[in-house]
């Protein structure tokens, strides 16, 4: 076992790797040989550059995650979409400040992401402590509801897959 | 080619042009740098990836096999574009950038 | 198509000689990569246009001529390094001359 | 049909380009002229994979992709740039 | 052989004195060791010598450059016997004279050195059988008499003189260079003796004119004719023996001898006659009558040398074979006395420590030996008989009287000659009473003058010894050397003359008494004289040689200032307006531009997109002020080219292009910390026009001439890549194979640009001391945020997807787009993302941050990998490729070609990380300033 | 296979990388590895000067690609004659910077390989585009090396430089653009070849490409109006540098003939551009001579003098076609070594004066300044022209084979416009002085660099028949482009 995390320090972002290899090569015995040896080799490679990587110990949520997120894009961006052509006058933008409970970076990062990519919402600003969160809203009606939104439906996944 | 496929990959090409429009309109349109900031959001999201789906269907008919090597546009895209979105919105309110009337809450001072 | 390509090629060359031409080196930094975009252009131009014909065996029936492309990417590489070096020139002119005209003559017009 | 729905599509996203380039110029700020210069690498993603399906070539596929993995290095930088002038401290 | 060897003698034997200095300090060892080669080239003359006297000519000759017929030939004849014996004699008699005047001080090592050379450069010049290398001692005697004259270079007027001597001579002998050359043009042979062969070839030469002015040219500024006659006496800032050396014997006398030597070959015209003897009596008389006004006792002397050398020129200008001969009778006589009365006057200021003769009083109570030997000398200056310059001088008057080439105005020689002589007696006469009579000496230096030393009366002794035994016995002296020399100067037979103290009561006579009591007259009236003199506005040569020299340099520097005038806008201008030209001129040959030829369909996208291109390179154009805005706009044109090359079926152009301008808007954004991000409008509008002309011009013609190759057709080598690119090269993505086989040279050069660029832009940001702005362009202190976390989160996961991209792009390039140049950038963005977000400590924490052995290696890589193909036997660079059956893998190519992309992989990561890395770190060094 | 004819590109590309692996800062290994490169340089440089006087012309095809499809070069003796003369200069001029000058800025060492692998390369090749690619190496090199070391004139100076030589090189990418675009080849014999056969539109462009490619070479040669960065940038360098850019003008001028030679001597393209180039030459000269009048320092008087080199060069060229090489190329030796040789020596000069360095006015005395004033006036007499040393010689035989008024009046007025500048230089320098000079003696190192070219003048002169033959029969292998043609492209031509 502990071999096998010399070798392979992140088995996520390995699997990653190969698989993305084989999306670029096809999938062909050779590519698989290859794109495994890539997903060994690179992340040894690069391990000194991103330390403190949480493992993810919940991969069917990571994938319920990606799938609501998925959802959420396409129906943020219909809405989005009818704000951005109607009337500007109605729209009511606003900065909303949103207390974060995940502790660590690379969840935070990913947070801050997930609300950028929903259409609607763009995280401006993590506070020097981590423990807020500035978010953009392009139209916020109840800045409680919104923040209530994206700690139900993002930041309480991402919790689980990486925090437990 | 399959006409429902054709249909198929047609409606995508589509829905992605509209998005990225319809992006690009918000960019043109939005009052101030803030909302601006949403307009990009669509063309990384639905403008793409609706052309990445007609590519995705498009060729995998045409190869008769899947391909899917165009998803990694888009998990690159998902990857790098909320990072550029971040650095403008903090860039905007370092410059301390105009808000549009009737902004709720304050941006952070940089 | 050709007319457009060759509108381009015109319209970078002026810009770019017109920027050489300028009194500060970040102009004249501009200038000189907007000319050798122009010059890239027209080096590419010099194979002819073809549209969706890659110069790969077997993929294209009437293939584009692959010379000058690889002449361009050299030309690319070789423009970026000189690029470089004369950004990082224009700042050593500014550290030795404390000011960023191309003759280093002291202004009043500095950093505003 | 597919044809049409590219032609419109290809229409479409140099459509964007145009209002993206108006944003360019007319600013006012440089995070505005950024936000619109990232927004054309975008586009120009979209614009290079419909181009693609077009011609039926999987050749430019690459050009897109590496928009997508390094094109925002110049927005950060440039953002960098307006926040903290050193972008490498 | 033998003649050879006499020339080269003073040459050797210059590399002797400073050695022996070195060696020993006895300053008569070394004299003697100087003379001893004069001494031992008189000895080696004897037997030749004699053979010369019974009308031999002596020839020898050593080949040099026969390409340029070109020859060290050396001929001795009657006129080259007279002038060696001259150069020789004086210079051993100077010689030992310079032991005395030196002062133990001196660098007499240096000096005799010096002498020597010139001894050698003369003696080539008299003996010269070649023209050219006439020329070449020529100048020699130029240079070696610049080293002699300035040899007192810390005094300003030896510098001056000595400048201004060279200046002129030398310039005389770029015209005599050029006359020569036109010589041998006309004649077809640089050798004197078929150049003296044919005089009436070159008289009838359509270019003889212009020959002989430049010949004369030489030969005028040389002896210090009118009006180049004013280097000479600034000459006498030399110490005094080598102006008794050079204004006796030798430099000056060069212009005549040379005036002899060609005197076969050019004279005999009536062009010959106006400028020679025209040249000759203005400066006779000028020298003579200026000569009586000079203080300075080398000043009278130095004109009174101008004066008599156009007494010889004048001679040599009648066209007379009687006056050629009085002239070579005067060169040896004006020769031995002036010798002497330089030394002499050496002796006086070396007594006495100045050379003005209104200090210098009654010295003949205090160095009575001396004044009788100067006396003596000064007398044979004035024509005294019994004494040598009588009987040339008789000479003189004769022939002046004999001429009748100026028809109704002959009458003008003779007068003029008296005129002359009136003067020269004149100022002998000062020379005589105002230094050793005409009461006491008047403050002088040195106080009580004294007699030299008994050797350094030696040499005037034997001078003017000679000056009296030539004057009394003519025909047992002189006479014979005078008939081999007038013979040789002749080049044919001698006329009928006859050297004879008295012939009578004669013209001549007459005039010699008019001249000799004119003179004492003259010289009695010289308060008078000396009163007006001064009233005449001085004209001294020397200030308005220098001045116009200086003013020749500030023009000079004026027009160099204008043209070269430190502006980089207007040389660019130059060279823009030089390709301008070369397009208006040109252009016209183009047929009218027709769009009705075969085209790509053009459609509303490609449409739109030019003109946001074009818009964009405007907007960056126009914008230029603000910085950042341009740098955008600047981006966009960036990117709308990298699509222009997707769409026209260039993908590896486009990803090329692409990640170029990731690397070169860091770059910039690097740069832009320390740069203004603002400028003020500068370029006046006239300029502004004046640009955008020159940029249209430019701008349309490229585009006229990009539309005409792509619709015209033209059929290229690249069919042959197309064909073997998988066969020969292994590989099915041309453009690729091109880069890596076909023109890997290229790639290896290009890589080795990069690798040099990234170099040099680290030696340039080595301790470069740059402020950065301490606050942002709105003035507001920075964001504090340096390393924001989404970014820092983001960005390191990023890179091992990066470089995996990286891996695919490289492998694929040998086959399809891609290839080593866009991996390496690609590794190079993501890692200098690592540095943007994170920092360089951060960074170099955990990854080597000297990227200069990874530069060194790539191209290390690229270069062995060329080399391994010699072990082959294949010239450098000959890729080789096989395909590998694995289990599992199945069938793969592993190619050479792959091993040398590599090494650009390892270039263009180390080359970019150097340059920006390093850049990044600049504002580390402020920091640590703003802290120290 | 005979491998020798890449030697003088890889010789120095090696030492560079070698000389860039050594990451701590050894600088004594630094050195040895750089003379050691010039020695194998020099060495090569000899073997092939023989291997080309056999007449033969050796081409070597690299990768094995025949021309005209992939890069040939080619060893003539035109190409033998330049690599000796760079190898003959480069060992002496990195000598000097071996006393000191190397360590006065970073990877000196490497950048002076690189430039040396530059013009090399550019000498060699047989390919148009490779020349580019070769003086894309030489140029970025000099860059690195003409600001090497400090001060903010220098760096002024480069920056005019680089500007220029990339606005050049902009050019020249043009002209080869059209080059191909016209003629569908690279190779130069190809390339002669097919000119040839050009007409109507074609011919047109090939013409304005040809008329660019003198631009571009001229710029490098540094001919009127192209010149003017020339003066500060190497009165700026550092002496080593200056003297091995004496070079560099002459990298511009052999392009220049090479081109000519091949496709312009004969057939429907020649003489093209060549009035221009003669009074382009003739300007040159007159203003090289006003320039070196007027300088006001020695450094500048020396660029000046080069920039006269260049115009006296390029005037025999343009006049005498191939007719007037000969002489030209012994006066291209000539000037080249002694030029760079009096660029050592004004650094010689201006150590030994101190804070007033070369600056031509009053100051102080220089320590045993006896040596270096003979040398300065051996320099002086040189590269004045006048006997008995080697540029008499050149300048006797360019005015016998250019009988032409003007240039025989700019040739000997270029020629009293530098006895003047340079007595009156040399007697400000060594006897216009105020006190002892606190500056440096020129250590031993120093003397042989200088001497080394100083005593090629002499040498030259003595030997002036065999070399004048030489470059006599160098340009009689130029006048025949059919055994260039024939010896690359074989049967096909
Ligand atoms: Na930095
Ligand atoms: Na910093």
């Amino acid at each position: 076992m502990k071999l096998m995390y010399r070798v392979l320090p992140y088995p996520s972002l390995s699997l990653i790797l190969w698989f993305a290899w084989m999306l670029l090569s096809g999938f062909t015995a050779g590519h698989a040989v290859l794109g495994a040896i890539l997903a060994v080799l690179l992340p040894l490679g690069t391990r000194p550059f991103w330390p403190n990587v949480p493992r993810i110990r919940n991969l069917p949520r990571l994938l319920g995650f990606v799938m609501v997120v998925l959802y959420d894009i396409v129906v943020a961006n219909v809405s989005v979409a009818i704000k951005v052509l109607g009337p500007l006058r109605s729209i009511r933008p606003g900065f909303v400040e949103l207390p974060l409970e995940l502790e660590d970076d690379f969840a935070i990062a990913l947070l801050a992401s997930t609300i950028s990519l929903t259409p609607g919402t763009v995280s401006a600003d993590v506070s020097p402590d981590r423990r807020t969160l500035l978010v953009h809203g392009l139209d916020v009606d109840d800045a409680a509801a919104l923040v209530a939104e994206i700690k139900q439906r993002y930041e309480r996944p991402l919790k689980e897959i990486f925090e437990c | 080619m399959d006409s429902l496929i054709e249909w198929l990959v047609s409606a995508s090409v589509i829905i992605g042009g509209v998005f990225a429009l319809v992006g690009s309109i918000g960019l043109a349109r939005l009052p101030d740098f803030y909302t601006r900031l949403h307009g990009p959001t669509k063309a990384t999201t639905l403008g793409v990836g609706g052309t990445i789906v007609a590519s995705l269907l498009f060729f995998s008919w045409q190869e008769r096999g899947l391909q899917l090597h165009e998803v990694l546009i888009t998990l690159f895209l998902f990857i790098t574009a909320p990072v550029s979105a971040h650095m403008l919105a903090k860039a905007a309110m370092h410059r301390q950038l105009k808000r549009m009337k009737g902004t709720r809450g304050e941006p952070w001072k940089q | 198509m050709e007319l457009l390509v060759a509108i381009i090629i015109g319209v970078l060359v002026a810009s770019g000689v017109y920027l050489c031409l300028r009194a500060r080196t970040f102009p004249v930094v501009m200038g000189l990569t907007l000319l050798s975009y122009g010059v890239n252009v027209f080096l590419f131009a010099m194979g002819g246009l073809k549209m969706n014909q890659v110069a790969v065996v077997g993929m294209s029936p009437d293939p584009t001529d692959p010379l000058p492309q690889a002449l361009v990417l050299t030309a690319i590489v070789i423009g970026f390094a000189m690029t470089a070096f004369l950004v990082v020139l224009a700042l050593r002119s500014q550290g030795e001359l404390h000011n960023d005209h191309v003759d280093g003559k002291p202004d009043d017009g500095g950093r505003s | 049909m597919l044809e049409t729905a590219l032609s419109i599509a290809l229409a479409l996203i140099t459509l964007a380009w145009v209002l993206n380039l108006y944003r360019l110029i007319i600013g006012p700020s440089l995070p505005d002229r950024v936000l619109a210069l990232d927004t054309m690498y975008i586009n120009s993603i979209a614009l290079i994979v419909v181009y693609g399906i077009q011609v039926d070539s999987k050749l430019y596929f690459e050009a897109a992709m590496l928009i997508a993995l390094i094109g925002f290095v110049s927005t950060v930088a440039v953002a960098k740039y307006v926040t903290r002038g050193d972008i490498i401290e | 052989m033998n003649l050879a060897f006499v020339v080269m003698l003073p040459f050797l034997g210059a590399f002797l004195p400073p050695l022996v200095e070195r060696v020993t300090g006895n300053r008569t060892l070394l004299a003697c060791g100087a003379a001893a080669l004069p001494a031992l080239a008189l000895a080696l003359l004897f037997d030749p010598a004699r053979k010369v006297f019974a009308g031999e000519t002596l020839h020898s000759t050593l080949t040099w450059i026969p390409s340029l017929d070109l020859s060290l030939a050396f001929r001795l004849d009657g006129l080259a016997l007279l002038f060696a014996l001259l150069v020789l004699g004086i210079g051993l008699l100077v010689i030992l004279y310079a032991r005395y005047y030196l002062s133990a001080k001196e660098k007499a090592g240096r000096f005799y050195a010096y002498l020597l050379l010139f001894m050698g450069a003369m003696l080539g010049v008299v003996t010269s059988d070649n023209l050219l290398l006439l020329v070449v001692f020529w100048e020699l005697t130029s240079l070696s008499s610049f080293l002699l004259i300035g040899f007192w270079g810390h005094q300003t007027g030896a510098r001056k003189g000595a400048r201004m001597a060279m200046t002129v001579t030398g310039m005389g002998g770029l015209a005599l260079l050029a006359g020569v050359l036109l010589i041998g043009d006309v004649v077809g042979s640089f050798s004197l003796t078929e150049v003296l062969a044919s005089g009436d070839l070159i008289r009838g030469s359509e270019l003889y004119p212009l020959i002989l002015c430049l010949v004369l040219l030489g030969a005028f500024t040389k002896s210090a004719q009118f009006p180049f006659h004013f280097w000479l006496p600034h000459a006498m800032a030399a110490p005094t023996p080598v102006s008794a050396y050079l204004h006796s014997a030798t430099m000056v006398k060069a212009g005549v001898f040379l005036l002899a030597r060609l005197y076969p070959a050019l004279a005999g015209t009536d062009l010959w006659f106006e400028i020679v003897t025209l040249a000759g009596m203005a400066t006779l008389l000028w020298g003579a009558a200026v000569a009586l006004f000079q203080h300075d006792l080398k000043g009278l002397l130095a004109y009174s040398t101008i004066s008599h050398l156009g007494l010889i020129t004048l001679l040599f200008g009648l066209n007379s074979q009687l006056a050629a001969v009085a002239a070579v009778f005067h060169i040896i006589n004006h020769a031995t006395f002036k010798a002497s009365l330089f030394m002499a006057a050496g002796i006086i200021d070396h007594e006495t420590g100045t050379r003005d003769m209104r200090r210098i009083n009654g010295l003949w109570k205090y160095m009575p030996y001396t004044a009788v030997l100067a006396m003596v000398a000064s007398a044979a200056m004035a024509g005294v008989p019994l004494l040598n310059g009588f009987l040339s001088k008789e000479m003189f008057f004769t022939e002046t009287l004999q001429s009748e080439q100026l028809g109704a105005m002959s009458w003008l020689l003779p007068l003029g000659a008296t005129l002359g002589g009136v003067f020269s007696v004149a100022y002998s006469a000062r020379f005589i009473h105002d230094v050793f009579f005409n009461g006491e000496p008047i403050n002088l230096p040195k106080y009580p003058p004294h007699e030299p030393p008994r050797y350094m009366k030696v040499p005037v002794e034997i001078l003017v010894a000679l000056c009296v035994a030539v004057g009394v016995f003519p025909a047992i002296t002189v006479a014979g050397l005078l008939a081999v020399a007038a013979t040789a100067t002749l080049g044919g037979e001698l006329p009928e003359y006859h050297l004879a103290i008295w012939h009578g009561f004669n013209l001549p006579l007459v005039m010699s008494f008019i001249a000799l009591f004119g003179g004492i007259f003259v010289y009695s009236q010289r308060r008078r004289l000396f009163d007006l003199w001064a009233r005449l506005p001085e004209l001294d040569a020397k200030l308005v040689f220098e001045g116009r020299i200086q003013q020749l340099g500030r023009l000079a520097s004026a027009i160099t200032g204008r043209l070269q005038n430190g502006s980089l806008q207007s040389y660019v201008a130059w060279g823009v307006t030089l390709v301008a030209v070369i397009l208006l001129t040109q252009m016209w040959h183009l047929p009218a531009l027709s769009l009705d030829v075969g085209m790509l369909p053009m459609d509303g996208v490609a449409v739109l997109c030019t003109a946001m291109l074009v818009a964009a390179a405007f907007l960056t154009t126009i914008l230029h002020r603000h910085r950042m805005t341009s740098i955008m706009s600047l981006s966009v044109v960036g990117l709308m080219v990298s699509l222009l090359f997707v769409r026209f079926s260039a993908p590896d152009l486009a990803l090329t292009q692409l990640s170029v301008e990731v690397v070169t808007m860091l770059l910039l954004m690097l740069a832009m910390y320390f740069l203004p991000v603002r400028t003020k409008v500068e370029s006046s509008s006239v300029r502004v026009v004046r640009d955008v002309l020159l940029a249209l011009v430019v701008g349309a013609g490229v585009a006229v001439m990009a539309f005409l190759v792509m619709t015209g057709d033209t059929t290229t080598i690249s069919q042959f890549f197309m064909d073997n690119s998988k066969s020969g090269g292994g590989g099915t993505n041309v453009v690729n194979v091109i880069l890596v086989d076909f023109r890997g040279f290229d790639t290896f050069g290009e890589i080795t640009v990069l690798g040099i660029a990234a170099m040099g832009i680290y030696a340039l940001l080595k301790d470069l001391n740059l402020a950065s702005a301490k606050y942002d362009s709105l003035g507001r202190p920075w964001a504090k945020d340096a390393h924001p976390l989404v970014l820092v989160t983001i960005s390191r996961p990023l890179l091992p997807l990066a470089l995996l991209i990286a891996v695919y792009i490289f492998l694929r390039g040998h086959n399809l787009p891609g290839g080593g140049f866009v991996a390496g950038l690609i590794t190079s963005v993501a890692l200098v993302l690592q540095y943007v977000a994170s920092g360089v400590g951060w960074v170099h924490s955990r990854m080597p941050g000297d990227y200069h052995p990874v530069v060194a290696l790539g191209v290390l890589l690229a270069g062995l990998t060329g080399v391994g193909s010699w072990v082959f036997g294949y010239p450098f660079l000959t890729s080789s490729f096989t395909y590998v059956s694995l289990p599992v893998i199945g069938k793969f190519e592993l190619a050479t070609a792959m091993l040398f992309d590599t090494g650009v992989f390892l270039t263009v990561v180390g080359s970019t990380l150097l340059m920006l890395a390093n850049l990044g770190k600049l504002s580390l060094l402020d920091d640590k300033r703003e802290e120290a | 296979m005979n491998h020798w004819i890449i030697a003088p590109v890889l010789i120095p590309a090696l030492a560079g990388m070698l000389l860039l692996l050594e990451v701590r800062e050894r600088h004594r290994l630094r050195r040895i590895t750089g003379l050691l490169s010039c020695a194998a340089m020099l060495a090569t440089a000899l073997f092939l000067g023989d291997q080309a006087w056999g007449g033969e012309i050796t081409v070597y095809a690299l990768g094995n690609w025949q021309a005209p499809f992939g890069i040939v070069l080619v060893l003539d003796k035109f190409s033998a004659l330049m690599l000796l003369l760079t190898a003959v200069l480069a060992f002496p001029a990195l000598l000097y910077a071996c006393c000191g000058d190397d360590r006065r800025g970073a990877n000196f060492h490497a950048l002076f390989q690189f430039q040396l692998m530059g013009v090399n390369g550019a000498f060699l090749t047989g390919d148009l585009f490779n020349l580019f690619v070769f003086f894309e190496v030489l140029l970025i090199a000099s860059y690195g090396l003409a600001l090497h070391g400090r001060g903010p004139e220098r760096v002024k100076a480069g920056l005019h430089y680089v500007v220029l030589n990339l606005v050049g090189s902009a050019l020249f990418l043009i002209a080869l653009g059209l080059i191909y675009g016209t003629t569908g080849t690279l190779n130069m014999a190809d390339f002669a070849v097919k000119a040839q056969a050009l007409t109507g539109t074609d011919a047109t462009l090939l013409r304005i490409a040809v008329l660019m490619l003198w631009v571009v070479f001229g710029l490098k040669a540094a001919l009127f109006p192209l010149y003017f960065w020339l003066p500060a940038a190497y009165a700026g360098a550092t002496a080593a540098v200056a003297a091995l850019f004496a070079i560099m003008t002459k990298v511009g001028f052999y392009a220049m003939v090479r081109v000519y030679a091949l496709a312009f001597a004969d057939g429907p393209f020649a003489g093209l551009g060549q009035s221009a180039l003669w009074w382009l030459a003739l300007v040159t000269l007159a203003l090289a001579c006003i320039g070196v009048l007027g300088a006001k320092r020695l450094g500048t008087l020396v660029s000046y003098l080069v920039v006269m080199s260049v115009g006296t060069l390029v005037a025999a060229l343009a006049f005498g076609q191939l007719e007037a090489l000969g002489p030209a190329l012994y006066y291209l030796l000539h000037s080249t070594l002694i030029c760079g040789g009096l660029f050592l020596l004004t650094d010689l000069i201006a150590r030994g004066r101190g804070e007033v360095a070369d600056d031509l006015q009053i100051g102080p005395a220089i320590l045993n300044g006896g040596r270096l004033s003979v040398l300065f006036f051996a320099a002086a007499i040189a590269v004045v022209g006048l006997p008995p040393l080697s540029g008499f010689v050149g300048k006797v035989a360019l005015l016998r084979s250019v009988p032409d008024p003007a240039y025989w009046v700019l040739l000997l007025v270029a020629g009293l416009c530098g006895l003047i500048a340079l007595s009156r230089a040399g007697s400000t320098l060594f006897w216009r002085t105020t006190g002892e000079g606190s500056g440096l003696r020129p250590a031993r190192r120093h003397l042989v660099a200088v001497l080394w070219l100083l005593v090629l003048s002499p040498l030259m002169t003595v030997y002036a028949e065999p070399l004048l033959q030489l470059t006599t029969a160098v340009a009689d292998q130029l006048r025949d482009p059919d055994l260039y043609l024939f010896a690359v492209l074989g049967g096909d031509a």
